[in-house]
């Protein structure tokens, strides 16, 4: 009897333990897939977002340039043919 | 084989055949969640992708990872009911 | 700094450094003449010109007067492809 329950209890740690590391293992491959996942599509829209941003600022430095530019250059046409008239 | 292996296979069999295996291990999922293991694993799990950067981890890294940490984080308490429940399946089968 | 913050000045640092910045606008210049965004915002320009009197109108009224016109011309599909251009790009040096 004393074997048997000798053998029981070293059974029923060794059952622990391989339980135990089973769903340990299960659970820590579901948290780090869940985690990798949930970091990559964090990443994925913060480059979403400055894309747009970079897009924006791009877009609003170049048409600033650009309407100054174009603004001096009919100005400028304009005020010489009107003194070309005037000449 | 031996009688102690051939009670250790009848065992395996019936903790399978009866569904009690997949009870003890849904028992333990729930006490993991219940005592927040799964929470500090995930908290851990953030900091080393933080650390390393996510373009330099995959599953099976963060998973090698975070294990050490995971086996220490189980509660003794749940190991322990965990155990109690096997031996008490154990003493009513293996007659 | 928050790590945002950081990776957001590292990405426009490596705009500029590596040239990608310039050729951006350089592109987005090109696109305006080919869509025909310039010939409309000239064309708009003599507008207010002529609307205003030009001895009534400077540079910077007339820069004023037409920029909210030379900024909903650009036509979707320029700002679209910009777009794509910045987010490979990103995608390729974000690590």
């Amino acid at each position: 009897e004393e074997a048997r329950c000798a053998f029981l209890d070293k059974l029923s740690s060794e059952l622990c333990v391989e339980i135990c590391e089973e769903v340990l293992a299960q659970c820590s491959e579901e948290v780090a897939g869940a985690e990798i996942k949930l970091a990559l599509e964090e990443k994925a829209a913060f480059l979403a977002r400055c894309s747009e941003e970079v897009c924006s600022s791009l877009v609003v430095e170049t048409l600033d340039a650009e309407i100054t530019q174009l603004a001096k250059e009919v100005l400028n046409a304009e005020l010489r043919q009107i003194r070309k008239f005037i000449k | 084989m031996s009688k102690e292996l051939q009670m250790r296979a009848a065992i395996n069999q019936k903790l399978i055949e009866m569904g009690e295996r997949e009870r003890l291990k849904e028992l333990l999922r729930a006490k993991l969640i219940e005592c927040g293991w799964r929470d500090q694993l995930k908290a851990h799990c953030k900091e080393v992708i933080k650390e390393k950067g996510i373009e330099n981890v995959t599953v099976e890294d963060l998973v090698a990872g975070v294990t050490p940490k995971g086996r220490a984080l189980v509660p003794d308490s749940v190991k322990k009911e965990l155990l109690q429940r096997i031996r008490a399946f154990l003493a009513q089968h293996s007659t």
